[in-house]
């Protein structure tokens, strides 16, 4: 360890040492030798322009290009630039780039991996701030990942580039433009799939947070603190395959169960997680569920209404009194 | 065109003819459920537009019937095992319709049209960046040249200069409505000029017309000089689908058509040529028609998918589900 | 009462009926003049061309061409011919359609109905069987209507069409196609989003269901009827505006609550419903809930595979069963 | 062209580029903090698309700046109370960027480019059907016109024959890449052809040259031929965005394209033409600054949306959130 870098260079660092590994990797996207946010910017150099495609401004279209090299031996890693923007490519996210392992009956496995910039508070407005994670988790077939520290982010985009799977890979635009900092060694790792994290132990509720989200619920955790009443705090890393052991051994103990995301509610991770819970581990509950997610609301550009409408660590704290 | 050649696409037309004509009779017969779109009257665009593929080129071909597929080496039994849904097909029953097979790089059949032009893109980017030889064919209908992505997939194989061909059937029909009711223009070839890709207009019932200028296309795309497009001017035969009630075909229409059915005319040059006897076209016939016989009643005594299938071939990695 | 009449001809019906009472009614997609399964047929002898317009295939574009139109005084009815291609017109419909009246202060009404076949069971394949609703609840400005009966699927969808507030209106295929019948009055009706039906009263456990499921649910109730179970069988007839007054009146009567849905369970309606019974209703639970909805599988092309993947009454049986 | 209209055209290209400056100056100071993508350079293609129309034709505009809000009627102090997300602005602050206004047809600012090629051929289908006889203007930028909506939009706009003029901004950037990376053609205006639809190249750094050709495409549009592209070709002056660290643009680009900035060129036919004086257009241009200021004195002390503006305007119906 000793090394501290920016959540912006470890995805960085990630992308750079798979390309060199493995001359199938490539990065596609829009504007990707410049890097929209940064994430690839300077591969250019190393590596060049052949390996780094800017593509025309095309979700869908992109998506399945990326799709089809995969099916011919390379391993694309595609940028879309919003993940507001997906929205744009679900037909080739969700009925083909999911499905078609299956369809083909195994014949091809699709190793995409695709990063998308999630989140809200820079006042981008209805259609480039939403976290739209849990409109795409109803997919069979892919991988969703959301890492919240620089740590997370290497390993775990080195895991998306390697996975035969489809990978989406969620970067909240907090933590990239925000200059989230972190210590990432220097040697080689990477992190499974399925493990999620307890960031903080605690014994009176379960908080199972995500992406920035992890965050808010560990500035709650700090003023819950001081009330004297101790929450553990869970950063699920991977959305599918989900670590339901972690969440559900820690409910275990603390018989009480908070989500925490930043998309909207109806639908939403808390959903499945309150679902679950209240389904197969019924009994470990000792209060009611609570979702702390954002309303069925738009994101109005002004400021004064993003704020309004973005869930942070007094939702949080709001909610886990009310499990109390 | 080879005497050799000739005799073996039309023995691919007939294939292609009577494994339809098979599924219609087996529908009628309640003996099937699956629904199908057949492909009659196209053959000579099926079989010509893949006739000059080798066998590393990949295809990404259409719902209409199984002529690009038995184009591109699927055998009857390939087809049938995996149209009647048995473990024993290419994708072991999971794909039935999406008919796939590696081995003959025929990756996709799509469900949502369209959704296939990036992905075929794809696959030539791939074959230009990893310095194969291989060309992508990737065939559709005129109604499926409306889908969008059809725009930002040949901009970007036109900019990037890929290996592929872009084949259009111009059948007359989008579902059940004349293509003229979708286009502002007679042909659809000349949205190519939008972004300099040449391109050319064949008779799609004119075997030897069609194969050649799939050829041309094909070489022009494998030397390097990006992509090429080609429509091919059919007629359907058939109905949109084995359920479609019909009534909106101008019998003048068919009876035009009719006359041009593009077996009728291969079997033609045949004879005249003396590649083919009127006796030696009747033991073909016999022989092809025997080969969908033997390939469904193989296909029907196949195993059904079991429970494991059913949860496999999701995630490669194991306990994601 | 009296008439009886098929589904689709309710369908059919509701349109006409619309479309006469105002002109500014009018039907897109394609080939709705011939009716793709026969919802829109033979209303082009009436209204003609003009207010039957077909469509190119280009999902995308056509759900922006009706946004267009209603947001100029048309009162577009478009038809998206299978839900699974609803996944191309995604950007349309959960960022622009469901966004955009917020997003313009409310200047903007955009009244347009989008109708859509949902469902498996004929064999079509990964991409045409799909009931997909669970992928789209989670925008909002959207109102989700799913009827099950003839007279629901008339009073709804002329309620959908008169609404100034964006509708996904989904039929299933088994109702489309199968013939259900029912009896449709004569006389003019409507029916309220938001009001959930129970379709049969019980005491034992709440099974609230959705589409084409209520049936199934209705045969488990009389199966389970033998073994001396009394199920209660709520319609939910619209997902969103969901009625959470009827369900959980139920609940807290049965103490039990059941979900059914054909499409997938992860993210779904019964996590949604299942989510507000642990959140906001747990007082009123005696078991665990139970979702029945299908696995995060693919469907398969196989009649023995897409039979593997659907829900059924036996699913309920076994799902109530586990709440006893 | 008319004194009148030139002065008036002059004047708006004035007040453009005075709004975006101060946005940039305040962003600079810190005021505010709302990103831009300023239209430098392009004002004669954003005021000469919206010259020609009138008040019930229907804009649908681009991110790039303001410089077609102002054309179509918008005035300074609409853009800052939106711009600052104030209640008291058009769309009450939900908006911002997203500028909006029913009342002069204003309809949409979308986020996801491209998405509203079908919503304008939509809005052009409604005048059609009501038989008004508004025109749809549809401005986009050559990056957006990749989008694969375009190709529908324009296809449907010819086979319906509808009253809307496509207008691209060829300003030579698609974010911080030439657009010529993205182009396999140097003009994007031919892609017209495919669709049979009327097109003209214009340099729109001259406002007479793209009034003019405004006028002719809405005209065409207007007397119901159908839709008629118009490509308008000039250079993005200030970078992408506010937070675009640049130095991706040619030196010589930028250097032969500041000769020809539009505003000065306008300025030289005003005082060759003797329609205005260096004095005038030295009170002029202090007016237009002082409504700009003003707009944002006002703006600044504009009050903030509500918890119950938060709540409003999702549906009309009650009771559903
Ligand atoms: C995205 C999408 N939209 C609609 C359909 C339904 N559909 C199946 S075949 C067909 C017509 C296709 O016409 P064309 O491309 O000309 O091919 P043809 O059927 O004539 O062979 C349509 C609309 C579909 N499969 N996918
Ligand atoms: C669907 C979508 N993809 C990407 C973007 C991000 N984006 C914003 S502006 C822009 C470039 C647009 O280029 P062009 O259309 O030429 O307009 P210009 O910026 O040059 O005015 C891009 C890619 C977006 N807003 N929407
Ligand atoms: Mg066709
Ligand atoms: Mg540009």
């Amino acid at each position: 360890m000793g090394r501290t870098i920016s959540y912006l260079q470890a995805l960085n660092e990630a992308m750079a040492e798979e390309m060199r590994r493995d001359p199938a990797v490539f990065i596609l996207g829009e504007d990707v030798r410049m890097g929209a946010f940064g994430q690839t910017s300077g591969l250019v150099n190393e590596f060049g322009a052949e390996r780094l495609v800017n593509t025309p401004i095309a979700e869908n279209a992109i998506t399945g290009v990326a799709m089809g090299a995969a099916m011919f031996g390379l391993r694309p890693v595609l940028e879309l630039m919003f993940c507001d923007f997906a929205m744009l490519a679900m037909d080739e996210l969700c009925n083909q780039l999911g499905q078609w392992r299956y369809v083909s009956g195994g014949q091809y496995s699709i190793p995409v991996t695709i990063r998308t910039a999630t989140g809200g508070g820079f006042r981008m407005g209805y259609g480039h701030s939403q976290c739209l994670e849990s409109q795409i988790f109803q997919a069979p077939g892919l991988i969703l990942v959301e890492p919240s520290t620089p740590y997370d982010a290497k390993g775990l985009l080195k895991s998306a580039i390697r996975s035969n799977d489809p990978v989406l890979f969620f970067e909240h635009k907090k933590l990239i433009l925000g200059g989230v900092m972190g210590e990432v060694p220097e040697e080689e790792y990477t992190i499974p799939f399925g493990e999620a994290v307890i960031r903080k132990e605690g014994k009176d509720a379960t908080v199972a947070a995500l992406g920035f989200m992890v965050y808010e619920a560990l500035t709650a955790a700090a003023e819950l603190a001081k009330e004297g009443i101790d929450i553990e705090v869970i950063d699920l890393r991977t959305i599918v395959p989900l670590d339901k052991n972690t969440i559900f051994k820690s409910v275990e103990k603390t018989g009480r169960l908070v989500t925490v995301e930043e998309g909207r509610i109806r639908g939403g991770i808390g959903a499945e997680l309150a679902a679950l819970a209240v389904s197969e581990y019924f009994d470990l509950l000792d209060a009611p569920v609570q979702r702390v997610a954002a309303p069925m609301v738009p994101i109005g550009g002004s400021a004064v209404l993003e704020d309004m409408y973005m869930p942070n660590k007094n939702s949080v704290i709001a909610a886990v009194k009310k499990t109390l | 065109m080879e005497k050799e050649t000739l005799l073996n696409l039309y023995r691919k037309m007939l294939m292609v003819r009577f494994i339809e004509k098979t599924h219609e009779r087996l529908l009628m017969e309640g003996k099937i459920q699956l629904m199908s779109h057949f492909g009659t009257g196209q053959e000579a665009v099926a079989i010509g537009v893949t006739g000059p593929l080798r066998k590393e080129d990949i295809l990404f071909g259409t719902h209409r019937g199984v002529g690009e597929y038995i184009g591109k080496g699927m055998s009857a039994a390939d087809i049938w095992h995996e149209y009647m849904g048995k473990r024993t097909g290419l994708s072991k029953g999971k794909g039935t319709l999406h008919l796939t097979d590696k081995n003959l790089n025929i990756p996709f059949v799509v469900s949502s049209l369209g959704s296939d032009f990036s992905i075929s893109v794809g696959a030539a980017l791939a074959s230009k960046m990893k310095k194969t030889d291989q060309v992508t064919m990737d065939f559709f209908g005129e109604g499926t040249c409306n889908q969008a992505d059809f725009h930002p997939a040949i901009n970007m194989a036109a900019v990037w200069k890929l290996p592929i061909v872009f084949a259009v059937c111009t059948n007359h029909f989008c579902e059940m409505s004349y293509y003229t009711e979708y286009y502002p223009t007679e042909d659809v070839a000349i949205r190519a000029k939008g972004y300099a890709v040449p391109f050319e207009i064949v008779d799609g019932n004119d075997i030897e017309a069609a194969y050649d200028a799939t050829e041309r296309a094909v070489n022009h795309a494998r030397s390097g000089k990006g992509p090429y497009l080609v429509e091919y001017k059919t007629f359907r035969m058939s109905l949109h689908f084995s359920g479609d009630p019909g009534g909106y075909v101008k019998q003048e229409d068919f009876d035009y058509w009719a006359q041009r059915d593009p077996i009728d005319l291969c079997q033609k040059k045949l004879f005249e040529r003396k590649i083919l006897s009127p006796e030696e076209d009747k033991k073909l016939r016999a022989e092809v028609q025997a080969e969908v016989d033997a390939a469904v009643e193989s296909a029907l005594k196949g195993p059904d998918p079991t429970p494991e299938d059913f949860i496999s071939d999701i995630y490669e990695q194991t306990g994601v589900l």
